[in-house]
């Protein structure tokens, strides 16, 4: 799965929660710079917040219909490995 | 290091109060102001043509953004041109030129006495009666000029409009006292006759000549000289004839 | 998600810069701890000592041990100049919601049910205000204080020269 | 250093958010070098160009004073602050001495004392003997330093008496008792320096020198309440306040304010179940210590007009008084009744929504299977996502932080006037203006600023013809240059039709700049939100789906919502208000249920700047009122909802989980770089299309306009606080 098309409409948020310096958040920001300008396109209407605090561990969460949210843990894991996680979480 | 002495030995306490007996001493005028019909923001104030070239000038002598350093001389300029007192207008009018907050301009006007803040008669008769001046009969001297305006009180102004009298300090003509100060004119070595002479000149429209009234020159000694009686030498008086 | 969360909360209280960590001490140790323990952070933690906890003998009501206290530093009053007092430390209650007060209709005296509500400890420092709050099994979060900024004043900067138009005209 | 500076003990995040620290926010030029003296022995190191005080407070020496104020220019007019300098031949006026390296200075000789007591024994000579029945009685700078340096009886026995000052009438907040007045001038300075108002001022000399207007006027300006604080005698006091209450029957409890979206610090002192009064409290890193008159005297509409009680609307529409579980029971029983299903189920929140209710709310509304989350922006645009979009916090924040605004030296307002939306920021705008070379430029309607600025025009064409670079001028001059130019929108751009040109506008020039703007060290593109629960809604994603935008909703959860427009509310739908004032929210509901005003809950507000502080109860809630996320939360139980969370701690964990910034109390999170250009690039990219000429219109202007006329009602109560921005 790629993010060049619209996910799932079940999808209604996802959070992206990171460092804004920590070296084990690196990926996440990676990530978020490469492929947050396209999950924008294809998803124009969905929330991706990303939500910066300092020291705070990477983690992503996903929140589908009637509040059901699942996340999965990013800390120090590469922008490549950071991406199949998320796929993975997205898609699940 | 330094230190200046102890606290000084207490006096035994008074065996009973000292209850001052000095009148309260009342500004002779508000510190607020008060809207009336003679003064107000709505009369229009503005200086004439020549008044404003001076006002310029005096304005070039200071750098541009410290304009409000001509306060005093602009105010001064206004009191001169509202016959002799500092109105409402006069003072929002100096701000406005020089583009200072009004109350600024209102503390300068309110702190400086020499600023009439209410209407005065044409001539302002100021008797000084700081200590030089009472020594040598000031109270007399303010005691005719009252009497024979026709019982006026010091800071009032006769029913004509014509003379307002009031106390005030030092004048720095100590060494003719007494004296008073008619408008921007010294009056000296008074007594009551020349004062009321005075007056009596300044009633009819007239300007007396300023300055002594006693006849003696300037403040040279009323006794007659002391020194320096004789002649003075001319030029080349002693000298060798071929530089006569 | 329940153990997410479980995980997941010693760390930000642990990394957050004004919360402390919710001591209880008197609980045995919470599984909250455990966990901070053995996960990395870059934020060393505390050494825990033993405490004997007072609550235990002291008599007082079990009830206060689910009561947050605020240790804080008491900001000056605004309305007064002196700083006295300024660098003590303090432990007050939060107020009960509901019936910690109320007022007599008749004569408007104010009563409460709430023996905490006036309580105040004053304290020389932060690390003794909660050191006392965990002495006292005490539920407690820090409040720090705030850094302030007051540049050099100089009696001398009203009568500073400024080359352009000036954007205030001083006064006493 | 000064021992105030050392005391910093927080320990700052490595991000944006220590550059907040290193910047030099000091107002006067920086003087490095730092200089050592001699404080009643004790060897002391203060930056140079410090004043003595300073350097005695530093030493721990306290110096009585009464004009000398921190935040206020030294005047050296009271004499309290004499001090013995070695070699000194006279008493030194500490405040008004530069502290000079290697001086010798004694505190606290018989010498010092004698001076000391010689000033207080001039100023008690003609101060009246009120303090029985004075305000400032019991924290009184004067009663305090007569204890230690006034005599107990005068030598001046005049028969006349003391000197008499007329009182002036400084308007309805400040009441003045001018013989108290002992002339520090304190009231002055403040007028003129921080709240712009240079009406007030000195007049006569001497014995006669008093405080006023000269002429009659009002002290106009939405900061006058803080001369009330300046004061150290009785002079100005409070009129709300008078006779009211002593200090020393109050308790006082440190909260924040949430009258804006400054989260200014405030003091909330309260007697019984009342609060009494609303006082500063110092942070230089958001107020200072000002708070604006509406923080201060808002207070006591916290009394009337307040729900005690859970209320049902019954057949005859009038509301009935109802227990907890009936009311519960009734709303779920509404919500059965219409039945809502997913969007239809639509929450609005309001001004004054906490963010722990705001948190459980939205849980609640998501399983319940609804992303309708709605918020009492102006018109329509509280039904959609707004414009600015949530993704990126420095979408919505002032990222350059309110102290920061101290170090720009260019600020472009856009479609804002901070003197109304943000007080107390404004006076920092003008303490900057006043010391630095900063330029201000306004696009929006021209408004009465208290410094000077450039008004480029007031619609999006001027905005657009100003980041063009089309205007000549000296503000379009100074911005090109400026070192740290900063762009201040204000949140009604939010909440306007030009909203989204103005905004893709200000994204692509930012990007056009390259790191002029925004760089590492330096955000400068600021939205000003002016509503206090916003910060917190668009941080925990309290907004609408586009698809919630269209639905009809069926139901309908107002918290605190006061300002939502009736019309946008279907007769057929079933309304729930949950707040604390019955107020225009509850006049549409047909359940009402009680809860807690900021000075009766524990709960966290974030300010403009993304900066979380956590608010503290001070006098429980009237009647049956509860906080308002245990409502939600009981709530949810009866609709058969499991929400993950049954305490506080819970919530905030939940929070925590949602955005960490939330819980960090105090502390300041920014936004990185990249980040912060990633949210730049999702401005821009929705809006490539957008033509912005067409869409600008002129009515963009309207923003400020409303904010002028609102100003007059600002103070009128809590409950109405009508922050619309165009009608």
């Amino acid at each position: 799965m790629s993010f060049s098309k619209a996910f799932s409409p079940a999808l209604r948020e996802i959070r992206i929660l990171c460092s804004q310096t920590g070296a084990a958040s690196a990926g996440t920001r990676q990530f978020i710079t490469s492929k947050y300008p396209a999950i924008k396109q294809h998803n124009p209407d969905l929330p991706v917040l990303i939500r910066e605090a300092s020291g705070t561990p990477a983690r992503v969460f996903a929140r589908f219909e009637m509040g059901v949210e699942k996340h999965v843990e990013l800390d120090n894991l590469s922008a490549k490995d950071v991406e199949s996680k998320v796929v993975t979480l997205l898609g699940s | 290091m330094l230190r200046l002495p102890r606290r000084l030995p207490r006096l035994s306490p008074p065996s009973s109060r000292l209850i001052s007996s000095t009148a309260p001493k009342r500004s002779d005028a508000l510190f607020i102001h008060r809207d009336t019909p003679y003064n107000n923001p709505e009369i229009a104030f503005k200086f004439d043509a020549q008044n404003l070239k001076r006002a310029q000038e005096i304005i070039s002598h200071y750098p541009p953004q410290y304009k409000k350093a001509a306060t005093i001389p602009l105010l001064d300029l206004g009191q001169r041109q509202n016959k002799g007192w500092t109105s409402i207008s006069v003072m929002n009018y100096v701000a406005e030129l020089l583009e200072m907050p009004p109350m600024r301009v209102y503390e300068v006007a309110t702190f400086y006495t020499m600023f009439n803040r209410e209407p005065i008669g044409t001539n302002f008769v100021q008797v000084c009666t700081t200590t030089p001046c009472m020594l040598r009969g000031s109270t007399d001297i303010l005691n005719t000029t009252c009497a024979h305006l026709g019982g006026l009180k010091p800071g009032e102004t006769t029913k004509d409009g014509k003379f307002t009298v009031i106390e005030v300090e030092c004048q720095g003509a100590c060494s003719n006292a007494p004296m008073m100060a008619v408008n921007d004119d010294f009056y000296e070595d008074l007594t009551p006759e020349t004062t009321k002479k005075i007056l009596d000149a300044f009633a009819k429209g007239e300007k007396p000549k300023p300055g002594p009234q006693s006849g003696r020159k300037t403040s040279e000694n009323s006794a007659g000289l002391t020194a320096l009686t004789t002649k003075p030498y001319g030029p080349g008086e002693f000298c060798q004839p071929e530089f006569q | 998600m329940m153990l997410a969360r479980r995980q997941l909360v010693p760390l930000v209280r642990r990394v957050a810069p004004s919360i402390s960590s919710r001591s209880i001490a008197s609980d045995a140790v919470s599984p909250a701890q455990s966990v901070a323990a053995t996960t990395p952070t870059d934020v060393v933690p505390v050494a825990v000592t033993e405490l004997l906890t007072a609550e235990v003998i002291s008599g007082a009501p079990s009830e206060l041990r689910h009561r947050a206290v605020r240790v804080y530093q008491p900001t000056r009053n605004t309305m007064q100049s002196g700083g006295a007092k300024g660098e003590r430390w303090r432990i007050d209650f939060d107020i009960l919601q509901g019936g910690g007060r109320w007022e007599n209709p008749l004569m408007g005296y104010a009563s409460s049910a709430d023996y905490m509500q006036g309580a105040r400890v004053t304290f020389k420092s932060q690390e003794d205000a909660i050191n006392f709050a965990k002495q006292q099994g005490w539920d407690y979060y820090v409040q720090q204080p705030t850094v302030k900024r007051i540049p050099p004043k100089n009696y001398s900067d009203n009568y500073l020269y400024r080359p352009n138009k000036l954007r205030i005209c001083k006064t006493k | 250093m000064l021992r105030i500076v050392a005391s910093a003990s927080r320990p700052s995040s490595v991000s944006l958010l220590s550059v907040a620290h290193r910047r030099n926010l000091s107002s006067t030029s920086a003087r490095q070098a730092d200089i050592t003296l001699t404080v009643d022995g004790k060897e002391v190191t203060v930056p140079q160009g410090s004043a003595l005080i300073q350097a005695c407070e530093a030493a721990g020496s306290p110096i009585p004073r009464f004009c000398y104020h921190d935040r206020l220019a030294i005047a050296g007019n009271c004499r309290m602050c004499l001090v013995e300098v070695a070699r000194s031949p006279k008493p030194v006026a500490s405040c008004a001495a530069p502290a000079m390296p290697g001086a010798v200075v004694f505190t606290n000789t018989p010498l010092v004392h004698e001076a000391r007591e010689g000033v207080m024994e001039f100023l008690l000579s003609n101060h009246p003997l009120d303090c029985p029945i004075c305000d400032q009685g019991g924290e009184c700078d004067l009663q305090d330093q007569s204890i230690r340096y006034g005599s107990d009886r005068t030598r001046f026995h005049e028969i006349a008496g003391k000197r008499a000052v007329s009182n002036k009438d400084l308007g309805p907040i400040v009441k003045t008792s001018m013989n108290r007045c002992i002339q520090c001038t304190r009231c002055v300075r403040f007028a003129n320096e921080v709240a712009g108002v240079e009406d007030l001022g000195t007049t006569g000399r001497g014995n006669d020198l008093q405080i006023g207007m000269y002429v009659e006027k009002m002290m106009d300006s939405e900061l006058s309440g803080n001369v009330i604080d300046l004061c150290p005698v009785g002079a100005l006091t409070s009129k709300p306040y008078a006779m009211q209450a002593r200090p020393w029957e109050l308790k006082t409890t440190e909260s924040v304010d949430v009258l804006d979206a400054l989260g200014s610090n405030i003091r909330v002192d309260s007697r019984g179940v009342q609060v009494m009064r609303v006082q500063p409290r110092t942070n230089d890193n958001v107020n200072e210590e000002w708070i604006s008159d509406k923080t201060r005297y808002a207070y006591d509409g916290l009394r009337f007009q307040r729900l005690t009680t859970p209320l049902i609307k019954g057949p005859d529409n009038r509301f009935v008084t109802a227990s907890w579980p009936d009311a519960l029971a009734a709303i779920a029983a509404g919500l059965n009744q219409t039945g809502a299903k997913g969007n239809e189920i639509k929450a609005i929140a309001g001004h004054l929504a906490d963010t722990e209710t705001l948190v459980v709310l939205k849980d609640l509304i998501n399983r319940l299977g609804s992303d309708n989350l709605a918020s009492d922006l102006e018109g329509k645009y509280g039904n959609a996502p707004p414009v600015h979009g949530i993704d990126v916090r420095s979408n919505y924040s002032f990222n350059s932080t309110i102290a920061g605004v101290e170090s720009a030296d260019a600020i472009l307002l856009v479609g804002t006037n901070p003197r109304h939306e943000a007080a107390v920021l404004n006076s920092r705008i003008r303490k900057s203006w006043l010391h630095t070379d900063l330029v201000v430029g306004m696009v929006g309607t021209r408004a009465d600023t208290t410094y000077g600025f450039e008004h480029l025009g007031e619609d999006a064409k001027a905005l657009e013809k100003f980041l063009s670079g089309k205007v000549k001028g000296e503000f379009a001059e100074r911005w090109a240059q400026a070192k740290r130019p900063l762009i201040m929108v204000g949140s009604s751009m939010a909440e306007h039709a030009d909203g989204e040109a103005v905004f893709g506008m200000l994204a692509r020039y930012v990007a056009a700049t390259g790191e002029r703007i925004v760089r590492e060290d330096w955000n400068g593109f600021n939205v000003l939100q002016r509503v206090a629960s916003r910060p917190a809604l668009y941080e925990t994603g309290f907004v609408p789906s586009r698809a919630a935008t269209s639905t009809t909703p069926k139901f309908i959860f107002l918290l605190n919502a006061d300002e939502v427009d009736p019309a946008s509310i279907p007769a057929d739908a079933f309304v729930v208000y949950q707040g604390h004032h019955g107020d225009r929210g509850a006049a549409l509901a047909d359940v009402c249920l009680p809860g807690c005003a900021y000075t009766e809950k524990s709960s966290t507000w974030v300010n403009t700047e993304g900066r979380s502080q956590l608010g503290r109860a001070a006098v429980p809630p009237p009647g049956a009122a509860r906080e308002d996320w245990k409502i939600v939360r009981a709530l949810s139980e009866v609709l058969g909802v499991d929400l993950p969370y049954e305490d506080l701690v819970g919530v905030r964990d939940r929070m925590w989980a949602i955005s960490p910034s939330l819980v960090r109390w105090d502390g300041l999170e920014g936004t990185s770089l990249e980040v912060a250009k990633a949210g730049l690039g999702s401005l821009m990219s929705n809006f490539y299309q957008t033509d912005v000429v067409s869409r600008a219109s002129v009515t963009m202007a309207q923003c400020t306009r409303a904010f002028v006329t609102r100003e007059k009602t600002s103070l009128e109560g809590l409950g109405k606080e009508p922050l619309q921005a165009h009608a």
